[in-house]
């Protein structure tokens, strides 16, 4: 049967996934949505261990809200992340990081 | 579920996100990750998440979605032009990322609890239609009802936890929402004064 | 009911400010100013007098309280009035020349525009002299010897818009406040040996033997550093003949007759200090003899009137300053005395031929005077004899009395004496002849008139004193100390061929001359001192001054300082390398930390 | 009566905060600090000479613990300085000028937040206030010079606000260093000085610890070698704020170190410290040494300068070399004599700085040799500068007098025949007074004697420009005049901090 530790290891694995995504891609809008899959891998384990960790006989649901208040913020950022970056695109015509260093000090 | 439908849905799951990763055009990216996101929700709803797994569609994989699709046509953004690739930190990120899976599956080796199937964390409605405290006079407990009938009230189980627990959360979250709404409004707006 | 010292010694504080304040402030007529001025310096000389004739030849010396200036708990500083045959006498001299400058100055300053701002002047030396007169300890004695300095140096730059009157009141201060150096220097040696600020204390400690050996002359030669300062003795003398910038009887008043006396007063007062520092007292006598002699041999070759007296009374204080260090004390304040009234009476008279010859000074310029002025003509006359000592005019007497005292302690001083006495019968001579007699040189001298009645009657007055306060019955109420010396045929003998071979031998050389015949370029030129001071100025202040202000700046500021800045600044430089700009550096790093934490929490356990 | 120090420390801030809502600038401003003024001049009148220790007293407690409560109090000595503070705001507030560049309100709020900062640390007798109301004055000194200063004014309020900021820096650790081996429980001063006897510090700490607090006030106060802030931090910093600094905030370091330093650490002075490059030395020795630096270095250094106000910050760092004398005889006299000192050379100096401001104003240079002859032009200006130029001297008849004796005497007061290293340095200290006269009157003689430059006007001051300019002549005066006036509020309280290290 499926043991907690393969859903953990699903979960690392797709975050790690996102993890290179971000470290590797250059496009700002890609990399944005390897750290969505990376939030979404996090929010795999913690269903994973709402699941095995069973109270009086049902999962415990904390972990469960926790994932329903990580979906709605990484909803509003997204929303805010993508009107960033479209004020940025509008302001440098690129969607490419190495182009966005005005913070080189 | 099976482990045969587990290996299944996890398989599309990491394959679509290495598509997300490896896909030139962005559009493509775009909806390799829907893919991903629907394996995940196939997986949530093996870990009897239902709830989750349809707000993990409804809202990602429909609304999150289709904002990015959005904003990738409203910017009109081709596949990337191939720029020269930088050998250093390439070779870092792929090093680091090696690592960290390497950190994880040392982990999860020496990590006992993890080792336990579903099977041996059986969902008992039984017992947790026992545990609920009585209601007054009057009024009728359907979560104890659903339970008694072998149901799993999933929604309402969460909407209570919700609703009891972390009433204030919510509402922090809401005002959350309106602060980005109004952000994202005022960042859209063409001239900022 | 205050005092009678309490007056005399506030009401000129009183008038000073309410000059200023009326005159300034609500512009109140400057004769009125004038007037009021001259009336409180009368009335203080009528309260001196009534001073001197109320106390009974055998009252006790008393020291009046007046208030407390400063109250630390463990020591007092006040403003008390010693009175004593000493301080009485002083006080009739100071009061008495200033009521007789005050109103020769009525006239002399008619028609100057800063009028009121010169009586305030007049008014708070007089405050300030009074003040160094009743002192009966050192704190007091330190305020007014600085505010009598305040004073001069505002009279001195009364004319501020002139050069060389501004230079000269700085320099006045300035040398002054040299002087003070060591004298305040003297006054904490003794305050913190004896534990006293009273002259009374501070005498007892002595007497008690707290303070001997070098600390002690050391003590004695600082507090004698004011002396040199303010009686302008070697080599702080310098100031005194630029001092002469100021107006005429200005001259009189503090720069002959009462302030660069303060330091021989001062003297006087604390002679027990003196008395009791034998080689202390050595070095005064010949610091003051050394001053005599150059003073006169610089006069012999000045051509301005008022230069001349000045060197004059630089030689005359250098006398006194010998007598006091001869312990001698009485002859010198009898000196004192008696010179006060010629000393003044020669430089009104001067200031009288400056007014008739419209501010010539150059006695080479003048000439011929004696039949236009004849009134100023005679009291200068009587003046310069008091001065040369003629025989049975008043400064026959005081001079007689310290040669006696050199005769008996020091030959060498004797001669020196004797010298002096040549040498100034010589340039009291020569100006007299050059300025008065022969024929008008200039224009200006030519049409020179007699001066009016208010400025020639204080020089009558001061005629009358030249002659007879040398004799006992007006010296031994009026004087500070009076000496009748016994008959003595040498020095009367040394005394008179001194006179003779130096009035006459300036009679044979300028009778009738129109340029001098003697040019002795090292008299003139004062002996170079102006010229070698300017240049250790010059290089051990100001020079040295930049050189530690480079250092300062370079050193401190720059290299210290701002090298430390500088280092914060590269460091801050080089951190800044570390901030690329570039995003994904930032995350490699970030995820970096990540592995390295959860190393270290989860694996390495 | 007690909430009567928290309306002076609170009053400026109030009036601050109305004029950033809209008020008249110039009329709040002045408003509060002619009320303030009056205030102090109450305190000052009903001010008990014959009690020791704090007056007026009030608290409020903060925190519990450990315990820090705005407690507020007076004795002789911070009485003295909180009326320098209300005399020098109320003159530094009526020569603001009536229209700047910029926001006028900005202006006359940081003046008033100066003052209220100064009040505050005077006022308080909780050490963590005490500090913290400092470090609230140097904000608005720091807008000042950044804003309306002249010259290199960026620079000049950079240095000043990094010097200042390393300087609160040392002294907030010297501060708790002594807090936390006083126990650590209370910021109250007084019971911190309560426990002094019963913590029985090792002299070695102490005088570490004295140290540090020396270094820190010291940069505070332009002690040798820690100057090079002040003259051109002065020379740039627009009038009032160069009064209202120079006047009276570099004396919170002094009255920090007798408020503080002295009575806590009595063991402190005297012990030797092995120090890098010095070798062993005692704090005393040590700050002999300095303040000679302060006195004869930097009064040379005041000779060579060739602008007025450089010339007149230099002096300012001058001066503070006799305070610190004061301080360093260690007895009554001698602490009498710096406190009388710290509110002559406040006057004096805030005189001085506002003259000269006035001269700037018009003539847009103070480079000595291009001003002259302004005695004739302006005889109310001239005059009004030789009486600051008189006090900043020394001579008699103005405060600074009364203060410098003193602290001569002080030095020397019980000395014996011995001369040792203190009254060696005073001598040496007594040659300052030659040199201030030199450059103090050489600058006077060059800018207010002879005749004036062709062409070169000055109008002298107006009516409403004299009245403070004659408010602080007039403190001058009286005070010189008749020190007592100061001397008997002082006393009580630098008697108890004399007995303090006497025991």
């Amino acid at each position: 049967m499926v043991t907690l530790n393969a859903y953990l290891l699903v979960s690392g694995l797709l975050f790690a996934i996102g993890f290179a995504g971000v470290l590797l891609r250059r496009n700002i809008i890609i990399i944005f949505m390897c750290l969505e899959l990376m939030l979404s891998a996090s929010n795999l384990s913690l269903v994973a261990f709402s699941r095995f960790n069973t109270v009086n006989g049902l999962p415990n649901y904390n972990g469960q809200i926790l994932v329903f208040f990580i979906i709605a913020v990484a909803a509003a950022e997204v929303a805010v992340g993508l009107a960033i970056i479209v004020a940025l695109f509008r302001a440098r015509r690129t969607t490419h990081v190495e182009d966005m260093n005005s913070m080189k000090g | 579920m099976p482990p045969v439908a587990f290996i299944i849905f996890s398989v599309i799951m990491l394959v679509f996100g290495v598509l997300v990763v490896v896909n030139r055009n962005p559009v493509a990216s775009a909806l390799s990750l829907v893919v991903s996101f629907l394996g995940l929700a196939a997986l949530f709803v093996s870990l009897d998440a239902y709830f989750v797994g349809v707000v993990q569609i409804l809202v990602y994989a429909g609304a999150v979605m289709v904002l990015f699709l959005f904003i990738i046509m409203l910017l009109d953004l081709k596949a990337e032009a191939r720029r020269k690739i930088n050998v250093v930190p390439m070779i870092g990120g792929c090093v680091l990322t090696a690592v960290l899976v390497l950190q994880l599956v040392s982990v999860l080796n020496t990590f006992e609890p993890g080792k336990k199937s579903l099977v041996e964390a059986p969902l008992d409605y039984a017992a947790a239609a026992a545990a609920r405290p009585a209601v007054p006079e009057g009024k009728s407990d359907t979560i104890k009802r659903d339970l008694r009938e072998n149901k799993l009230p999933d929604v309402r189980l969460l909407g209570e936890q919700l609703f009891t627990k972390f009433p204030f959360h919510l509402q922090i979250a809401g005002v959350l929402l309106l602060v980005s709404t109004v952000g994202v409004v005022i960042l859209s707006k063409r001239e900022l004064k | 009911m205050p005092s009678t010292p309490a007056i005399i010694l506030f009401l000129p504080l009183a008038v000073a400010a309410f000059v200023l304040l009326a005159s300034k402030g609500f512009k109140l007529n400057a004769t009125v100013c004038a007037l009021v001025s001259t009336a409180s310096v009368a009335i203080t000389l009528v309260l001196s007098l009534a001073l001197i004739f109320g106390a009974k030849s055998d009252s006790p010396d008393e020291v009046v309280k007046l208030f407390t200036w400063a109250d630390f708990g463990s020591l007092q500083l006040e403003i008390n009035a010693t009175l004593d045959r000493l301080s009485r006498g002083m006080l009739f001299v100071v009061t008495f020349i200033g009521t007789l400058v005050h109103v020769f100055s009525l006239g002399y300053m008619k028609d100057d525009a800063g009028k009121a701002r010169y009586y305030a002047g007049l008014s708070l030396f007089m405050f300030s002299m009074t003040g160094i007169v009743l002192a009966d300890n050192f704190a007091m004695m330190f305020i007014f010897w600085e505010l009598v300095g305040v004073s001069s140096y505002i009279l001195i730059g009364h004319w501020y818009t002139k050069d060389s009157a501004a230079d000269a009141a700085k320099k006045a201060f300035l040398t002054n406040r040299i002087g003070d150096f060591g004298f305040m220097i003297g006054i904490l040696i003794l305050f913190g040996a004896t534990g006293s600020i009273t002259f009374a204390g501070v005498e007892q400690g002595l007497t008690a033997g707290v303070l001997t050996g070098g600390l002690l002359t050391a003590a004695t030669l600082c507090i004698f550093c004011g002396a040199v300062g303010k009686s302008a003795q070697f080599p702080l003398h310098v100031w005194l003949p630029d001092a002469m910038e100021g107006p005429t009887p200005v001259s009189a008043l503090i720069h002959a007759a009462t302030m660069v006396a303060a330091g021989v007063y001062m003297l006087v007062r604390v002679s027990f200090l003196i008395g009791v520092s034998e080689n202390a007292a050595t070095i005064i006598a010949y610091v003051g003899g050394f001053t005599a002699l150059i003073a006169a041999l610089m006069a012999t070759q000045q051509d301005d009137i008022k230069r001349i007296l000045a060197y004059s009374t630089l030689s005359q204080l250098g006398y006194m300053v010998m007598a006091v260090g001869l312990a001698a004390g009485e002859a010198a304040m009898f000196h004192l005395f008696t010179h006060a009234f010629f000393k003044a009476l020669l430089f009104l008279g001067s200031g009288a031929v400056i007014y008739a010859c419209h501010h010539e000074q150059d006695i080479w310029k003048m000439g011929g005077l004696k039949d236009k002025m004849k009134g100023t003509f005679a009291t200068f006359a009587i003046g310069t004899a008091a001065l040369i000592a003629v025989p049975f005019t008043s400064g026959f007497f005081s001079k007689e009395a310290i040669l006696e005292a050199a005769l008996h302690h020091d030959m060498l001083l004797f001669l020196c004496a004797a010298g002096v006495a040549l040498l100034t019968a010589f340039y009291m001579t020569r100006l007299v002849v050059v300025a008065f007699f022969g024929k008008a040189r200039t224009g200006h001298s030519d049409h020179a008139t007699e001066v009016p009645m208010i400025m020639l009657a204080p020089l009558m007055l001061l005629a009358f004193l030249s002659i007879f306060s040398g004799y006992s019955i007006i010296a031994d109420t009026l004087s500070p100390a009076a000496v009748h010396s016994e008959f003595n045929l040498a020095i009367f003998l040394t005394s008179l061929g001194a006179l003779i071979a130096g009035a006459g031998g300036a009679w044979i050389l300028y009778a009738g001359k129109d340029k001098d015949p003697l040019n002795i370029g090292i008299f003139r030129n004062k002996f170079y001192f102006d010229e070698l001071y300017s240049v250790i100025i010059k290089f051990a202040q100001d020079k040295f001054a930049m050189v530690v202000s480079a250092v300062d700046d370079l050193f401190i500021d720059s290299l210290c300082v701002n090298g430390i800045s500088r280092a914060v600044n590269g460091f801050g430089l080089l951190l800044r390398r570390l901030q690329s700009g570039n995003l994904q550096g930032y995350a490699f790093v970030f995820g970096l930390g990540i592995l390295v934490i959860l190393y270290i929490a989860l694996i390495n356990t | 009566m007690s909430n009567l120090l928290y309306i002076l420390i609170f009053l400026p801030i109030l009036a601050s905060i109305a004029i950033a809502l809209g008020a008249p600038a110039r009329l709040s401003a002045i408003g509060a600090a002619l009320v303030n003024l009056a205030i102090s001049l109450f305190l000052f009148a009903s001010f008990d000479s014959t009690a020791a220790g704090y007056q007026f007293a009030a608290s409020f407690p903060v925190i519990p613990s450990p315990e820090i409560s705005l407690s507020v109090g007076l004795d002789g000595m911070s009485l003295v300085m909180v009326l320098l503070t209300a005399i020098v705001t109320l003159c530094a507030v009526w020569v603001s000028p009536k229209q700047v560049e910029g926001s006028l309100g900005l202006y006359y709020c940081s003046s008033l937040l100066i003052s209220a900062g100064g009040l505050g640390a005077f006022c308080a007798t909780d050490l963590f206030f005490f500090y913290a109301f400092h470090e609230l004055a140097l904000i608005p000194t720091f807008l000042m010079i950044g804003i309306w200063g002249t010259g290199a004014r960026k620079m000049v309020a950079w240095k000043i606000t990094i010097y200042l900021g390393l300087g609160s820096v040392i002294l907030l650790a010297g501060l708790l260093a002594l807090f936390i081996n006083l126990g650590g429980k209370s910021f109250d001063m007084a019971t911190m000085q309560a426990a002094v006897a019963a913590a029985e510090l090792p002299a070695t700490t102490q005088a570490w610890i004295f140290l540090t607090l020396l270094i820190g006030f010291g940069i505070l106060i332009s002690l040798f070698p820690f100057h090079s802030w002040a003259a051109p931090a002065y020379a740039s910093a627009p009038t009032p704020t160069s009064m209202l600094h120079a006047g009276v905030l570099k004396k919170f370091g002094l009255y920090g170190l007798l408020r503080v330093a002295v009575p806590m650490l009595p063991g402190g002075i005297n012990t030797p410290l092995p120090l890098p490059l010095l070798g062993e030395i005692t704090v005393l020795d040590l700050m002999l040494w300095l303040l000679l630096g302060n006195i004869i270095v930097i009064g040379l250094v005041t000779i060579a300068q060739k602008d007025l106000d450089l010339m007149l910050g230099n002096s300012s760092v001058m001066h503070m070399g006799y305070v610190f004398l004061g301080i360093a005889s260690y007895n009554s006299i001698g602490f009498s004599g710096a406190v009388v000192l710290m509110f002559g050379h406040g006057i004096s100096i805030a005189l001085l700085f506002a003259l000269a401001g006035r001269i700037r104003e018009h003539t847009g240079t103070l480079t000595i040799s291009r001003l002259g002859g302004f005695g004739k032009l302006a005889p109310f200006l001239g005059l009004t500068f030789a009486f600051a130029a008189f006090a900043s001297i020394g001579l008699p008849g103005f405060a600074n007098f009364a203060g410098e004796v003193a602290v001569f005497l002080g030095a020397f007061k019980g000395a014996g025949t011995e001369i040792t290293f203190l009254q060696g340095a005073t001598i040496v200290a007594l040659w300052g007074v030659v040199i201030s006269a030199v450059y103090m009157l050489r600058a006077y003689r060059s800018v207010f004697k002879g005749e004036p430059h062709e062409g070169a006007t000055m109008p002298d001051l107006t009516f409403s420009q004299r009245i403070p300019v004659l408010i602080l002549v007039a403190s001058l005066l009286i005070v010189g005049l008749y020190p007592p006036i100061l001397l008997d509020k002082i006393k009580p309280g630098i008697e108890l901090i004399a007995k303090a290290f006497a025991e």
